[in-house]
């Protein structure tokens, strides 16, 4: 791209010859010399001599033989059609002479295209062989479709280059969100996935350590963590208060197994003041 | 100066504005014009209070933020945009899954218990989190030195994992036939369902497994 | 629906369209409601529609590009941006532009390829300024020797270029027909030869008239 970039810039700014030449490959048709009866004056005396600085920057200036046939083309005003082979051949070849002389290095193409118009002037000028163009491409017609080809790309780039664009023609817009209370996103879980750790923390325990999670009514440990959630604060509770009559027999269980685990694991205090008396409980911790 | 001028200048505030993607100062924004053209503060500022009414109506407002002037998206379509970029959640990790399968199962636990059965210690970012989303909550304290708190699960977990009562979790002792763990979800929802049909309640007085009577327990433990 | 509603939802579009900094299409603009509330494509396009009016007067636009909607800021205002910005628009080179426009038109197209029409070689400075930029990208590789790349535009070659479909590209000038153009030089050969050799028949014998008939691109390669 730099490279790229160079060429477009050099070509601009350069001593005033140069920009003559540069700006003479953007506008053919106007820098053509005078026209004699409808017909271009050939032999333009300027195409013999360049300054040399302005050679390195004229010859960046094309985007290769074909560009540059294009130009002297177009430069006599000549339909690609009617090419006058043998004069384009003189002025191409002049051109790298000259370059050749100033020992610039030159792409091949440039030579390979030299070739290939001194191979169309030489057929022109013998007799035409009949048993060898049934298999050759005839050479000039076949210069002349790269020309077509080329040029018309040379312009789709132009009608590219015109197409409004972004960050020259036309910007991209935003607009920032306020900073908004964080709702945060969680994470699904499947029931399987909490299931599948668990297996997994059991097999280690039952390895590594003398912890055995056993086989639980989790009723009753469900029924543990509610009776300490009522529990919390410094006061105490009626026993009775845990039970809940709606439950019916098996809750009141669940909810008397669940006391006695919790004072069994000596999370709850039970005290009875008198025999008889009310119970009371209270969580250990509560204070 | 003309209204004209005005709402052009305006204009050009606003394509600035939207168009720079950072807030713009009015010094910046008067640099958008050449010398000979750049209008006085008091004009900057009257084509800026203009625009800030021009957007009356619209789904985003004028801001004054301290390194300048931009347009920001009005709370209510915040909202909605929001969506744009929700991020999807990461996934939670394996230590936080063992942490709360133990406090389901084991509740109401501590974190010293936890981290003996683990064998590794549990790290506060994943208790913190499981408490944030109100999975898990604090029901008391051990009255053992430190006085640890007491993790159990909340309604909200019951609610999320599509369980009436703990009761619907798989036995412990078929955790380890991993292959009969869905089937158990399923055979217990489809269990529950049946009991709101009051002609499919199985009436057996059988005590011992508390899993075939959870009707009368469920749902009322929270 | 009633008036209000698509306003509301015009709101919303431009709020996330501002929101998302970039061109969102129909289907991303409907995600952003819930499913109940998910307008029909019709109304969505109605919505559009309306914004699209809101917006005369405006230092924007609503533009649709290949990947969606944006807004984006009217050449008329363009200059003025351009000042924000320290570094003039990037100006691209021929070779870029010609070797970008053989791929635009003649995609899937390999290295050789572009290299043959432009009658010089490509440099790799060029394809990887246009992959970088993803104008470009490799679509596959040409069953040849040395399986060369072949390479298409992108998406955001179109975004870039404000076009919708490749259909929008300036269409390539009139080009002769090769036929057409082999039987003329036939005759003017034939004329200049006819001194030499009056018997001698014109001919064209050149099939190769492949490249000039694949003019319509079609707006699919992305």
């Amino acid at each position: 791209m730099t490279d790229d970039q160079q060429v477009q810039e050099n070509s601009e700014s350069q001593t005033p010859e140069a920009t003559q030449v540069a700006s003479d490959t953007d506008t053919p048709d106007v820098a053509s010399v005078a026209r004699v009866a409808g017909q271009p004056v050939k032999d333009l005396p300027q195409d013999l001599y360049i300054p040399p600085d302005a050679l390195a920057v004229f010859l960046e200036a094309f985007e290769g033989p074909l560009d540059l046939l294009l130009y002297l083309i177009r430069r006599q005003n000549m339909d690609i059609l009617d090419i006058d082979v043998s004069e384009i051949t003189r002025q191409y070849m002049d051109y790298i002479n000259a370059i050749e002389a100033m020992r610039f290095e030159l792409a091949a193409e440039y030579l390979v295209m030299a070739a290939t118009l001194a191979e169309i002037k030489s057929r022109m000028l013998l007799p035409r062989q009949e048993s060898e163009d049934e298999e050759d491409l005839d050479p000039r017609a076949e210069l002349i479709r790269r020309l077509q080809q080329y040029e018309r790309f040379k312009k789709a780039a132009e009608d590219l280059d015109e197409l409004p664009r972004m960050e020259r023609d036309t910007y991209a817009t935003s607009a920032p969100l306020p900073r908004l209370p964080q709702s945060q996103v969680h994470p699904d879980v499947e029931l399987k996935d909490m299931l599948l750790a668990l297996r997994d923390v059991i097999r280690r325990a039952d390895l590594f350590t003398s912890h055995h999670v056993e086989r639980e009514k989790l009723s009753t440990r469900e029924r543990m963590s509610h009776i300490l959630s009522c529990l919390s604060g410094d006061r105490f509770v009626r026993f009775e208060s845990l039970f809940t009559i709606e439950e019916g027999r098996l809750g009141v269980v669940v909810t008397f197994l669940a006391t006695l685990e919790l004072v069994k694991e000596q999370l709850i205090e039970v005290v009875q003041g008198e025999v008889l008396g009310s119970i009371h409980v209270r969580a250990r911790a509560a204070n | 100066m003309s209204e004209e001028q005005i709402r052009r200048i305006q204009l050009i505030i606003e394509a600035a504005l939207l168009a720079a993607g950072k807030p713009l100062n009015l010094d910046q924004l008067r640099e958008l014009f050449s010398e000979e053209e750049r209008p006085a503060r008091q004009v900057m500022e009257h084509a800026l209070s203009q625009l800030e009414q021009a957007c009356e109506g619209r789904s985003y407002a004028l801001c004054k933020v301290s390194s300048g002037y931009r347009f920001q998206i009005r709370e209510d379509y915040a909202r909605w945009v929001g969506r744009l970029f929700e991020e999807k959640p990461q996934r939670y990790s394996r230590a936080l899954l063992e942490t709360l399968a133990l406090i389901a199962y084991r509740q109401p636990i501590t974190r010293g218990e936890i981290e003996d059965i683990r064998g590794v210690t549990v790290s506060s970012n994943i208790i913190r989190t499981l408490m944030e989303r109100e999975w898990v909550r604090i029901v008391g304290h051990k009255d053992v030195p430190g006085r640890p708190a007491m993790y159990a699960t909340t309604r909200q977990f019951l609610d999320y994992f599509n369980m009436t009562s703990l009761e619907q979790l798989p036995p412990l002792s078929e955790i380890r036939d991993l292959e009969e763990i869905g089937r158990e979800v399923e055979q217990k929802i489809q269990a529950e369902i049946q009991f709101d049909d009051p002609k499919s309640v199985p009436e057996d007085g059988d005590d011992d497994t508390g899993d075939d009577h959870n009707e009368s327990i469920s749902g009322t433990v929270h």
